[in-house]
């Protein structure tokens, strides 16, 4: 099961693309033309089929098995999205072309843009960041624009940011110069409104809270932090990821948030692609509004016109995230998504996502240790490894395992608070007897795991994937990054 | 809701055994007031064939690139792309991945990023590439900031023939980390005086090649005056194609190479989803940004690859990470090694001279039009024209007659005086009759 | 050239590894004179962007359904088909594989076909069915001959109501087999005395219901008497949809029923490739032509599937074969089968009442259209009127306004004195504005 | 590795496809309404994707590896093709719209006809028949006409086949009551014009005879042969399954053949798609061009013109053989490969196939017996099971054992005439490094079966697919043909 790399079986001189060889012509590359080869091999087109499609067996996603990746979100992908996305109206558009010719395309951008802030309660969206990172940098880039047209620009530079969350947040911040503050973690999962009180004050430019946060549940007291970091003059940016839980059931603009990106990726069901493309627009509340960057799409005389440049526009765009203006493939598939699923389909989603994460919790507790006790989760359930200790088991261990059943494993060691961390995420595209399957298998795993009679069952695992347990070491230590041609056999040896 | 599985039945049955009453029981932590009693304010749910036919209204609104003859550049690039790379893509074990974490199950995901890595560093002449960036731009402003962890300065200077986009992605982040960058003016002949502005506080020169305007930049001794004072060369490009046919960045000694990859592989998009190619000297490995796969082993002694030196990364290092990105251009990669894989040398090579090829008649055609003025003494498949009346209009009214001529500098850089500048891109997709049918164009309408 | 892995060099080394001088001495066998020394007199080879031009510029000279208000029917059906169906079917694994005759690495394939003999029986009420035939037209074909078969006799009853390609399959292949034909006549109301041409020499009735004009027939009255007689009843269907509404054929004593799948997973396509769907009793199973999967084990005593009874089949049997079919649709079951999969019973019984309504909704508002008379007083999608000018004229002029308006019966019974009469098909593609459309355009015409 | 049935895991009240209930109305379905339950389970979308994705992981395509089936022809099928049969305008159009809104149909039907007579230079082509055993019917039905046409139809009613023939050949004679005659096999594997001859008398209508035929040869006395039936009065039907071999280095016209079908879906290259869709027009010399049935496409007045009907028609159409056009889809793909291969690319597929072939027989021969001596083949080649006489491991075990290594098997115990045939066509669309790999495989497993140590390694297999061999006895003696609810459980047993 060895599938050669395209270096190992391809030639230089063949092609799988039919062209034919221009007319003699008279260059005009001023010497600057390559002189050297390459060093690409080429693949005829049987060829190269067969060993992508041999590639992509190698593979597991959500459409060959439960995926219960928790905060990722591993929804099913409808086909009818792709197959919007794929129109020539949309695929084939250039983002330079004369607005006359692309009034459909800011159609498509301004109801997605309507629907998305119809749905957070928010007054604009910035649509051109490129993935959920991009969007946290937008949202922060904003509320530094707004801070600074405050005249606060050097004296507010701390950003709040809860241990539990994910790792872009404090990037993000100091990525823009923001100082990272973390707020402690409590033992029973929640941001406290104290906590962030006590942390307050003239230099503290913003929080970033993930809500519902990366322990799988609803931050209870959003709405008192929300007001706290309100009184202190800072702003509230909210981690989007999360958001699939309670799309159509509560509205982030309800509760305080500033700032938000929206994974469409997550929440909207575009394919996550084996790591991207992705898209983050961000929501923005009426006192961030004005900051966002250029390019929007604004309703100016009844008409949709594209404001490209900070002089055109009305607003003070902080400058501009990305060429062009965002992910437009990604746009197709997600307001084909919620065009198809509407009000009450979204609504509907998120509750049975919850469902689905509470049905796994109840139907596991009594075997695997939740961190912050017995209680209701949103859309994905933690658990952590007490129940492990002392049977030789690591969480990595059970998650290897899972693979041999056939599973995706969970989401392991994060968040970083809780230890040997197992988040899932089984969302509302999993049926019952899908769920039913997976819980059986889990039990029977960790019944195993704790009896002890099969530990290299654990340690070993996988046994039956493409490939066993990845010396991650070895490529850290000496890395390999690129294919290089073997070196010629030396000439006799002694 | 043909997504949703779950029949009430099923709910009644789950709810139960989780032991609460009603599903908003599960949502108790959302303050009382704040929880939705109805639906929210937008159309209820649809059939596909309403979505379908929603969709498809909107899209014939626009105008796609090869239903006319079609010459807009700048950044972005009309290709042909092979069938079976999108069939390829769409398989559902590449489009339904994860980011390959679980390298057991996702081998196939990290052989193709480790095939695409090494095709980016031999298509850039250098000796390390990662697994991709968003865009292009994106990963200027990147490249920019790992220059500046790389030389410990803080100051980029940029030729006024990078893309006015990249450039402003540039600004706005080095703005927003107060750090310094000196932006060259629009270099329309691409013979501005750079290396004067190369000194020991520089941390990088950022020049893109061919320009913005079409030139094509010798590198060789920007990077060498760069080297000179302890800077960076980042060498740009928007073109992939084209280096196909000119000397690589690498070759002429850019530490660091940065470009759009749209051209190979991926659709137009209306400008995404892209691939950014980011490719650096292996020195500065633990500084660059974004996924880097590596070949290693499995228990059984099996060659593999998994995603490493992640120590850079912010799931891992957080506020010390090298950059914020995460999830990036996976499947655009896979289109564009797929493609270049179809290509190969020989076939990339001659798809660049096809390009030069059709750009080359297209300009010598309108070198012929009056009112119209070529002011390339080099370009690879897209130059800069001065036209007789504004260029702005000259495109909407082309546009009206059923051509996209091209992109008038104004869009990119308005307020700089170059109001009658055309920029005009040509690719294997045209033919004589489009490059007639723009001729004639503008014949009636200069 | 792309589909040709082998370069020059590899041609050489293997001539040389057979032993031969040049390639054509492998082709020794054939007669030097008539030996082809140049290329045959057809274009050379072209790229995929030069075909993809001279394609879509042939199908662009076709209007598609989906552009117009569409209300062609008689014997193919434009209905919604979900894009999951039409991914699913294009995977490598289902496309590029060959009839399951290995089936430790065929499961996908016999599995699905299990499936749709399943969904098969269910739908027609029958006890089994096989594996698919090409299309409906040459499925009625075969259940004539396997009449013929297992009554012994062969004399074949063809009802008026039958299509008219359908009755023409049956009649070329039996005047080819020296069978004798009764064929009725055109049958617009659909009250034809069948019953009387039933006696001791028939081998088979073969009736349509909802038959070509679109009537409902009731199939027992039909059934009984056969049965009396000896004979088998044939039933007969060309639009699988309206199965989700009606009493099934088999509940009506049907002995085979006969029919076309496209509505169900299948595009148009001009008229095929299509799904024949071919059910009967279990008695006759022996008899029945066409491929048939079968549950078995494996080695392990593992559930799988086979292909069996191949006893029946030509490749066995040779010229004591129950047909000589082999290749037939495979991925067109598959399409239909992911489809019915999709609607289930829920679905596809919705489907059909949707479809009943629309042209209930048609045909009350064409009624009321000047010159417009609606003969049927049953029908399910799709019915017959009576124009107050030739059918074939006023389709050509409807189309002329963008109007797709049905199928004048002239075109499938020329000579039959009906040139008057059109067949007009509503299903659930058609909205308020289509039918409205349609009947404007009426309007003007007449 | 059991994926359950659809029947298992469906509901009746599940659907995968949203629709709303129309408003309420009076049906005028005459009390002929369905009173019963269908039957039929629904899955939501998710689990539909879920459930066929799996099931084609069961399967293996030509992607996925190097597909031998001799005479089945399994070669790359190109992805263009796919995409061109989905414009809109061919998918999407209907066969009885107005003739004057599918010009562009008409069109590539006519131009498909030109290639095709023009490879093959034959007068006509007949395109509707649905596959290749249907062209073969239609090939024999004209044939039939003109004999009848001639007033010969009760005393010329003897068709010859060689026993070497596929089941279709012998299938289809009789089927329309012609009385076959085997034409007797020798040890050359050429069918020799001096037993034609002793066979031909006024009684016989016509010879079927493949060519290169399923032995894998060039009938090298196929033009003596020709004279000998026309000389009697016959006419000569080929088998064109295997014209893949000589595209564009033969032409059947050329060699006196009066009909041969084609099969789009082998020559061509459309898909099998595990069974079909096939098709299988039939060319037709001038002798049996005015028997061709309807429809035909027809240029009158400078116009494409459908000609549907035999009154219509200036010639003597034999009647129909399908409902509508035939196979349009395939028509798309096979017109679109020939587009691509061009004059030039076709006739380097014929020899790149025959070189394939040669090469792997070149490479196989000294451990592999042949039975007609070694000598070169066409794009197939055929071996027999004396090699592994005494062995105890028959053609079928070394097949299956092929299996675990990851091929799919050659054609076994076809054609007929050879005891333990294995039938090897690797397709021009194999690489020599794709060959070589299978080559040395083979070589392996001959090796091993011939030394005998491991015979379990070959009665056993496969062992590494989804299934072990199945039992097809079982499945013949008491057929399960459908999925039948369990019985409901007996309610206590003894």
């Amino acid at each position: 099961q060895i599938e050669p790399l395209i270096f190992e079986i391809g030639r230089a001189d063949t092609t799988g693309v039919d062209l034919d060889e221009p007319e003699a012509f008279t260059p005009r590359l001023g010497g600057l033309e390559r002189k050297d080869a390459i060093g690409l091999p080429g693949l005829s087109e049987p060829e190269t089929m067969r060993h992508y499609v041999r590639l992509s067996q190698m593979n597991y996603g959500i459409d060959t098995g439960l995926f219960p990746l928790g905060s990722c979100t591993m929804k099913h992908n409808p086909r009818l999205n792709e197959r919007m996305a794929r129109l020539p109206g949309f695929a084939d558009v250039h983002p330079l072309q004369p607005v006359s010719t692309v009034k459909g395309a800011l159609e498509l951008m301004n109801e997605l843009a309507r629907y998305l802030v119809t749905l957070t309660n928010m007054t604009t969206v910035a649509l051109s960041p490129k993935a959920g990172a991009h969007g946290e940098l937008c949202g922060m880039m904003a509320i530094k624009a707004a801070i600074e047209a405050r005249g606060e620009g050097k004296t507010r530079n701390v950003v709040l940011v809860p241990d539990s969350a994910h790792g872009t947040n404090p990037a993000t911040a100091a990525l823009i110069g923001f100082v990272v503050k973390p707020v402690p973690a409590r033992d029973d999962g929640w941001v406290h409104v104290e906590d962030v009180k006590k942390l307050l004050g003239p230099d503290v430019a913003a929080i970033m809270l993930t809500n519902p946060n990366t322990c799988g549940l609803f931050e209870n007291q959003v709405a008192e932090i929300a007001k706290a970091i309100h009184d202190a003059g800072a702003y509230f940016y909210c981690d989007g990821a999360n958001f699939n839980a309670i799309v159509g059931k509560a509205r982030p603009g309800d509760l305080g948030v500033d700032a938000m990106h929206i994974n469409l990726h997550k929440t909207f069901s575009t394919p996550h692609g084996g790591g991207g493309p992705g898209s983050g627009p961000v929501v923005l509340s009426a006192r961030l509004a004005p900051y966002a960057p250029v390019p929007f799409v604004t309703l100016k005389d009844g008409e949709l016109t594209l404001v490209e440049h900070e002089a055109d526009a009305a607003e003070k765009p902080f400058g501009r995230m990305t060429a062009f203006h965002g992910q437009m493939g990604m746009y197709v598939r997600a307001l084909s998504y919620m065009l198809s699923h509407g009000a009450d389909g979204m609504r509907q989603a998120s509750e049975d996502a919850v469902l689905n994460a509470n049905y796994v919790r109840a139907s596991l507790s009594d075997l695997f240790s939740q961190p912050f006790g017995d209680k209701p989760c949103m859309h994905e359930v933690l658990f952590d490894d007490t129940w492990l200790k002392d049977t030789g088991v690591t969480t990595l261990d059970f998650a290897k395992a899972m693979i041999d059943e056939g599973y995706h494993p969970m989401t392991m060691y994060f968040p970083l608070v809780v230890h040997g961390a197992m988040l899932i995420e089984p969302t509302e595209s999993e049926s019952k007897a899908s769920l039913d399957l997976f819980i059986a298998t889990l039990r029977d795993l960790a019944m195993a795991a704790k009896t002890g009679n099969d530990k290299a069952r654990f340690t070993g695992a996988p046994f039956h994937a493409p490939r066993r347990r990845l010396d991650e070491t070895r490529a850290a230590r000496n890395p390999v990054l690129k294919w290089t041609p073997p070196a010629p056999v030396a000439e006799a040896a002694e | 809701m043909r997504y949703l599985p779950l029949s009430d039945a099923d709910r009644r049955e789950m709810l139960a055994r989780i032991g609460v009453q009603s599903i908003d029981d599960l949502f108790a932590d959302i303050p009382k007031d704040k929880l939705l009693k109805d639906l929210v304010d937008l159309p209820r749910r649809k059939g596909e064939l309403e979505v379908e036919r929603i969709l498809s209204r909107m899209a014939s609104r626009n105008v796609p690139a090869s239903s006319v003859p079609f010459f807009v550049g700048a950044g972005a690039y009309k290709h042909h792309v092979p069938a079976t790379v999108d069939h390829l893509i769409q398989r559902s074990e590449f489009l339904t991945s994860y980011t390959p974490y679980q390298p057991e199950i996702a081998q196939g995901t990290l052989q193709y990023l480790f095939e695409f890595q090494t095709q980016v560093a031999a298509l850039t002449g250098m000796e390390v590439a990662n697994a991709s960036m968003y865009d292009g731009s994106t990963g200027t402003g990147e490249a920019v900031l790992m220059a500046h962890r790389v030389t410990k300065r803080r100051k980029a200077v940029l030729s006024g023939g990078l893309h006015p986009h990249y450039a402003d992605v540039v600004k706005t982040l080095s703005h927003m980390a107060s750090d310094e960058v000196v932006a060259l003016a629009p270099d329309v002949s691409g013979t501005e005086d750079i290396l004067s502005r190369i000194d020991d506080s520089v941390s990088c020169v950022v020049v893109q090649s061919p320009d913005v305007f079409g030139n094509l930049r010798d590198l060789k001794p920007i990077a060498e005056k760069a080297r000179r004072h302890g800077a960076l060369l980042i060498a740009v490009f928007t073109e992939a194609v084209s280096l196909g046919l000119l000397e690589s960045p690498g070759s002429q000694g850019a530490d660091i190479v940065v470009g759009e990859g749209q051209s190979i592989g991926n659709a137009l998009n209306f400008g995404g989803p892209y691939v950014g190619l980011f490719a650096a000297k292996s020195k500065y490995i633990r500084q660059m940004p974004g996924r880097l796969c590596g070949e290693t082993v499995d228990a059984d002694g099996k060659r593999g690859f998994v995603l490493t030196l992640s120590t850079r990364e912010q799931h891992i290092r957080r506020d010390k990470a090298t950059s914020n990105i995460c999830t990036n251009s996976g499947l655009c990669t896979l289109a564009f090694t797929i493609h270049m894989t179809l290509l190969g040398e020989a076939g990339l090579t001659r798809l660049a001279r096809i390009n030069h090829a059709n750009a080359v008649k297209l300009a010598d055609m309108l070198a012929g039009v009056k009112g119209v003025e070529v002011l390339n003494r080099t370009f690879f498949n897209e130059f800069t024209v001065r036209l007789s009346k504004p260029a702005a209009e000259v495109v909407e009214r082309l546009a009206e007659k059923g051509v996209l001529g091209g992109v008038p500098v104004s869009r990119l850089m308005p307020g700089a005086g170059l109001d009658d500048l055309l920029l005009v891109a040509s690719t294997e997709v045209n033919t004589d009759d489009d490059r007639a049918a723009l001729a004639a164009a503008l014949k009636e309408v200069l």
